[in-house]
């Protein structure tokens, strides 16, 4: 069974080599068939695999078998968690492929196959990152979903946004990625090693942690902190989901970023949670700090926005920053916690960035005020959009609230309530969009028009073209079901029992700490504390429509606001700050020990 | 002497990436940013390819060099060095292909003039 | 102590040191022919360390380069055009001395390696090397188009 | 003798680094980077890494240069002949 | 943020990282030490599959699937530089007119194009023995191309460069390459093992197993893929003209200055 391991990235890519080779021949129905067709392959073979995947399996690239305990080929891991990313990541790809299948812009001519084509290697980079036992075949894989990812964000290269925020995610994940590769290459140096459990084995044999251990840490952080968006490393997810086209955003959102809070889990977890490697005070410290900043700055900004995309990207910010939090307990059951939150998460968020799509392909705008009340007719869309807020929120029995749950009671104390804060006010925020725009609610805001009012640091969804060639009339049916089976997905997550169980049991054979029962279920009080964050999101987005000027933007906020100012230098001055930070905060243990 | 040529080459790694840091944040034209992504980029195979170096030894290709006769540096961070060459070459590609498209939608590379997506 | 080792280690600090000067301050065409000599100057360089570490296969790094260096110039003679017209470039001093120590230490080399398949490789290596840096250079001083030629 | 060499190449990267950081002229900077990889194959090559030497030189001494003055080619072109672009603004020009 | 706030924090934040790096070099082990294990090991295993060029090995045998990854960058690189270089609905293809290359940098060119191409495959058929590999070759050999452009003019290149057959080459080395990882997986192995061909004599163009294969499959995959990467900005540069430009194109860009000195 471990020998199918490398067919859930050789797969997708073999597809996307036969769709750009024959792209051009094909019509643009059998090219999306194909693509959907893979994708599905994909997704049963993920599950086929994490079905298999107790005890973990592994699995030597190239037939290299240690000899010795050492081997020269590359490990593949097929633990829970590793194949749970990637069925994750092939599930939501084949509802981004569905979704695009009506919706998406004719494709350049001759170029029939190539925005599947792309998709799938996306596919393919993220499923191999997920099952990476190499620290170097790991940057591979995230190297090249990032290069997948620049080019799908900027595919709508006649918008002047769309290309801005592709360069700005372009260059500063690529400096995320060779931060990544000097601190492989300083922890190479070390041990000789570049598998992850090497690698954290020849560091416990080398004795407690020095500078080299430090920067080591704080370099590879740097590369995934970027990925997961963690403050001060945030400024490029906004640019990029809010211009990406709706099937890339649903990628990206739901999976991508938390791929690079899966890479930080991982790579703690195998490598530096040894003796030799961090100690555990210091990356609690490392992770909890910069989950609490991503989630109070997600959460802020999201409220501030009236760019629907852009509120939902820093609404997924907020969301990283909980999860942060939660691995940063670095105990199983904030590892349980988190697992199954960003299941959820990604059915949710997913479902709510494929109504944000109709939205622009219905009207043409993704602005809050000027699709005041305009999308009334769609009831059907301001449905999801309602349940899907509700699963942001945490209501009771979505996969989000078990998760959430779990992880609250983890992290406990004050960080307990930050998690209700987040995601009630992120929730509140997209209730408020659905009640204005689906429901009209509330006054008209002035600058319904969509020209001027904006202050310059604000970014408005008027000016976003519309996907589809022409505005649709009609939504296509795709396009409403694919969000809605998304819902009943992250809805199921936590409705079934057996669900949570298996997650449990899966992330405590894969951790490097031995086989932890821990049970997954829900509690009075996690169940209390879900509702309490409906209620909250309830009452906010209700004060919000209501009385609008109560709520609006209060100048404290500004100066946050100025802080995403656009400029690539700027993001690039933060990068570097951020890695003085993380390296401040990893810094006493280094000294004491 | 020798103990500063022991460390020599890191310190010019680090310092070569330090000085591609700061072209990039203070950089008023887009393509001269991805420029200095690149020297960035030169960094890290410098880093590499010191970490793998042993003094007095040879490259351990043996087409003109029987196996054994002499000592060879290590041949698992070049090919990583290699790789890293190929990323490098395609992801300088494909910034100058957005580097294009920023050109032709705003009108100007200048950083400091694209006013999009504040907030 | 190894003399081509040492070679290298002069053409290197004192070639590529003068070149990278060249390149770094005073008008667009000062630096191009810089950039024209810094490949002209790293060949024979890399031949040298070839032989001081006693790996002919090292040689093929040469070989690129001399096939590579030139088309590299005439990419900037080509895409400069504009630029370099007004105030062509004119380094002959320059180029020739990079071209003859280009040709002597092929011709070092050469005596050193021998007759046999190196040696055809090494003669190669120096046209290609020789001739490409001539007409690079030649282009760059305005020698790209038809009629300009001076 | 080894060690010298290592050092000078070392000292020419980080000379040539620096220099392709501080020249803010995309075009200069284009020959700067072109020097650049030459001087890096040579490192590669005295650090015993022929193939890392080779493939550097096969991008870094035609292919990125070539890639470099095609954009700046293609972003001059729209600055210089088309004062209001599509963005309204004139295009902010790097070089002489 | 202004300038000079901005530098600030770049002090602030580079400071930093280079306190950081500085401390982390001091703790490294010595540059030139004796201590690679797995650099040894590598060596071995390469030998004891006939591989003359351990480099080589390591790439495309021990650690062949992070060049299966290397290899989807490049792909993905280039099907996302064709995607965002496309011609838009707001532009318009302009015909080049023909540069004139004065004689020498044309017959120069004519001349080094073959042996540049020679350079290339020779490049790439040594990989498994001698420095060099499908990469370098094929890139060499790409840029080789070129020289039509350089030498002569767009419109020779063109001639020479119809892109369909090289976007299809693209794709259908790297689904060779995966086809030879599979095909091992089929015979029972694991997937990329090197174990379908002998691996017969050390230092000979027919040893190291599969190796070569891989090598010629990234060579083809390179090459194409450079020319298809060059093709899309060489389009931009010299053809492609929107509505910000005017239509009047010249492939020649010294024409200009001619013109305003008779």
């Amino acid at each position: 069974m471990h020998h199918l391991l490398p067919l859930l990235v050789a797969v997708p890519l073999l597809g996307a080599a036969l769709l750009a080779a024959g792209g051009r021949l094909v019509p643009r129905f059998v090219a999306q068939s194909v693509a959907c067709a893979v994708a599905a392959g994909t997704a049963a073979l993920a599950v086929l695999l994490l079905t298999h995947s107790s005890p973990p399996l592994t699995e030597w690239a190239g037939g290299w078998e240690p000899v010795e305990g050492h081997s020269v080929g590359i490990a593949l891991t097929g633990d829970g968690p590793g194949l749970g990313m990637a069925a994750l990541v092939s599930v939501l790809t084949l509802a981004a492929l569905a979704y695009s299948w009506r919706s998406f812009d004719e494709p350049p001519h001759g170029h029939a196959g190539a925005f599947p084509a792309l998709v799938l290697v996306f596919q393919a980079g993220m499923c191999g990152f997920a099952t990476a036992g190499d620290l170097f075949n790991a940057f591979v894989w995230f190297e090249l979903m990032s290069v997948v990812a620049y080019a799908l964000t900027g595919h709508r290269v006649e918008e002047a946004r769309a290309v801005q925020g592709a360069l700005a995610f372009a260059v500063v994940n690529s400096l995320g990625a060779y931060a990544l590769l000097m601190g492989i290459g300083l922890l190479y140096a070390r041990t000789g090693e570049l598998g992850l459990a090497e690698i954290g084995g020849a560091l416990n044999a080398h004795g407690p942690p020095d500078a080299l251990v430090l920067a080591g840490f704080v370099l590879v952080l740097t590369g995934l902190l970027v990925k997961a968006a963690a403050v001060p490393f945030q400024f490029w997810l906004p640019d990029a989901h809010a211009v990406a086209p709706t099937p890339v955003c649903m990628l990206l959102s739901g999976v991508m970023v938390e791929l690079g809070v899966f890479g930080v889990w991982r790579v703690y977890d195998t490598v530096f949670s040894g003796p030799g490697g961090l100690p555990a005070a210091d990356a609690e410290r490392v992770l909890t700090v910069l989950g609490a900043l991503t989630a109070v700055l997600g959460a802020v900004m999201c409220w501030h926005q009236r760019h629907i995309k852009r509120l939902l990207a820093y609404s997924t910010i907020a969301h990283t920053g909980l999860f942060l939090l939660g691995i940063g307990t670095l105990t199983p059951e904030g590892d349980d916690g988190v697992a199954l939150y960003v299941v959820g998460h990604a059915g949710v968020k997913a479902a709510l960035f494929a109504c944000a799509g109709i939205l622009l392909d219905r009207y043409g705008s993704v602005d809050e005020h000027v699709l005041h009340g305009r999308a009334r007719p769609l009831r059907g869309v301001g449905v999801l959009v309602v349940v899907g807020a509700l699963g942001l929120a945490g209501l009771p029995p979505f996969g989000t609230a078990l998760g959430k749950s779990v992880a609250e009671e983890a992290v406990g104390g004050p960080l307990t309530v930050l998690y209700v804060l987040a995601s009630a006010v992120t929730a509140a925020a997209v209730l408020r969009v659905a009640a204005r725009v689906f429901l009209g609610l509330g006054p008209t805001p002035e600058d319904a028009g969509g020209e001027g009012a904006a202050d310059a640091y604000e970014t408005t969804g008027t000016g976003e073209e519309p996907e589809t060639r022409q505005r649709l009339g009609r939504v296509p049916d795709t396009m409403t079901v694919v969000p809605a089976l998304l819902l009943a997905g992250a809805l199921a997550a936590g409705a079934v029992p057996a669900f949570g169980t298996a997650v449990a049991r899966a992330m405590s054979e894969a951790t490097s700490a031995g086989l932890v029962h821990t049970s997954v279920h829900w509690t009075p009080l996690g169940v209390g504390l879900g509702l309490l964050s409906t209620v909250l999101a309830v009452a906010l987005a209700a004060l919000a429509v209501g009385r609008p000027g109560l709520l609006a933007a209060p100048g404290w906020a500004l100066p946050l606001r100025r802080l995403q100012s656009g400029h690539i230098g700027d993001y690039v001055a933060w990068l570097l700050v951020g890695t003085t930070v993380l390296g401040a905060l990893a810094l006493p243990g280094i000294l004491s020990g | 002497m020798t103990t500063l040529t022991h460390v020599l080459p890191y310190l010019v790694a680090a310092w070569v990436f330090l000085a591609g840091c700061y072209g990039l944040a203070t950089s008023r034209d887009l393509i001269h940013a991805v420029g200095c992504l690149s020297v960035c980029q030169a960094a890290t195979y410098v880093l590499l390819l010191a970490v793998g170096y042993r003094d007095g030894a040879t490259a351990p290709v043996f087409s003109d060099l029987a196996p054994g006769s002499r000592p060879v540096v290590d041949p698992v961070v070049q090919a990583l060095a290699l790789t890293d060459v190929v990323v490098g070459a395609t992801v300088t590609a494909l910034l100058l292909a957005l580097v294009v498209q920023v050109a032709k939608r705003h009108g100007t590379v200048d950083p400091d003039e694209l006013s999009e997506l504040r907030g | 102590m190894n003399g081509w080792i040492l070679a290298a280690a002069v053409v290197l600090a004192a070639g590529l040191g003068a070149t990278l000067r060249g390149v770094v301050t005073g008008p667009l065409r000062r630096r191009a022919a810089a950039q024209n000599l810094s490949t002209a100057l790293a060949c024979p360089a890399l031949l040298l360390l070839a032989q001081g570490y006693a790996r002919p296969a090292y040689v093929d790094l040469a070989l690129v380069l001399a096939v590579l260096g030139p088309v590299g110039t005439l990419v900037f003679a080509r895409l400069l055009a504009d630029e370099l017209a007004d105030d062509p470039p004119h380094a002959r001093t320059a180029t020739f001395t990079a071209a003859a120590l280009g040709a002597a230490v092929v011709v070092a080399v050469s005596v050193a390696t021998g007759p046999g398949r190196a040696l055809v490789k090494l003669l190669v290596i120096g046209a290609l090397l020789v001739g490409g840096n001539l007409v690079a250079s030649r282009a760059l001083a305005g020698g790209m188009q038809e009629g300009r030629r001076d | 003798m080894t060690e010298a060499v290592i050092v000078v190449a070392l000292l020419l990267v980080g000379a040539c680094a620096t220099a392709a950081v501080a020249v803010r002229d995309p075009v200069r900077q284009s020959l700067v980077l072109a020097v650049l990889g030459v001087v890096l194959a040579v490192l590669f090559t005295v650090l015993q890494a022929p193939d890392v030497g080779l493939s550097q030189l096969a991008v870094g001494s035609a292919l990125t240069p070539l890639l470099l003055l095609l954009t700046v080619r293609k972003v001059r072109r729209r600055a210089q002949r088309a004062p209001d672009g599509p963005a309204g603004r004139r295009g902010r020009e790097g070089g002489p | 943020m202004s300038p000079r706030m901005r530098l600030w924090l770049v002090a602030a934040g580079g400071a930093g990282l280079a306190a950081l790096l500085v401390a982390a070099c001091l703790d490294l082990p010595r540059f030139g030490g004796d201590r690679h294990p797995c650099g040894d090991r590598a060596v071995e295993a390469s030998l004891s599959r006939h591989t003359a060029n351990t480099v080589a090995s390591v790439t495309f045998d021990q650690r062949a699937f992070d060049t299966l990854g290397e290899m989807s960058i490049l792909f993905a690189a280039v099907l996302g530089s064709v995607v965002l270089l496309r011609q838009t609905r707001d532009e318009h293809r302009a015909r080049p007119e023909p540069a004139a290359v004065s004689r020498p940098v044309r017959r120069y060119a004519l001349l080094v194009l073959p042996v540049a191409l020679l350079t290339g495959l020779y490049v790439v058929a040594h990989g498994q023995v001698s420095p060099g590999g499908g990469f370098q070759g094929g890139v060499v050999a790409a840029t080789a191309l070129h020289l039509l452009y350089l030498g002569a003019d767009y419109r020779a290149l063109e001639r020479v460069r119809p892109l369909a057959p090289y976007e299809a080459g693209d794709a259908l080395a790297a689904s060779a390459y995966l086809v030879t990882g599979l095909a091992a997986l089929l015979a029972g192995s694991a997937f990329l093992a090197n174990t379908l061909l002998p691996y017969g004599t050390f230092n000979t163009l027919a040893s190291a197993g599969t190796v070569p294969l891989l090598n010629a499959a990234i060579g083809m995959e390179v090459a194409c893929a450079v020319v298809v990467l060059l093709a899309g900005f060489l389009d931009q540069a010299v053809e492609i003209v929107d509505e910000g430009e005017s239509g009047e194109r010249h492939d020649d860009p010294g024409r200009p200055g001619k013109r305003e000195r008779p």
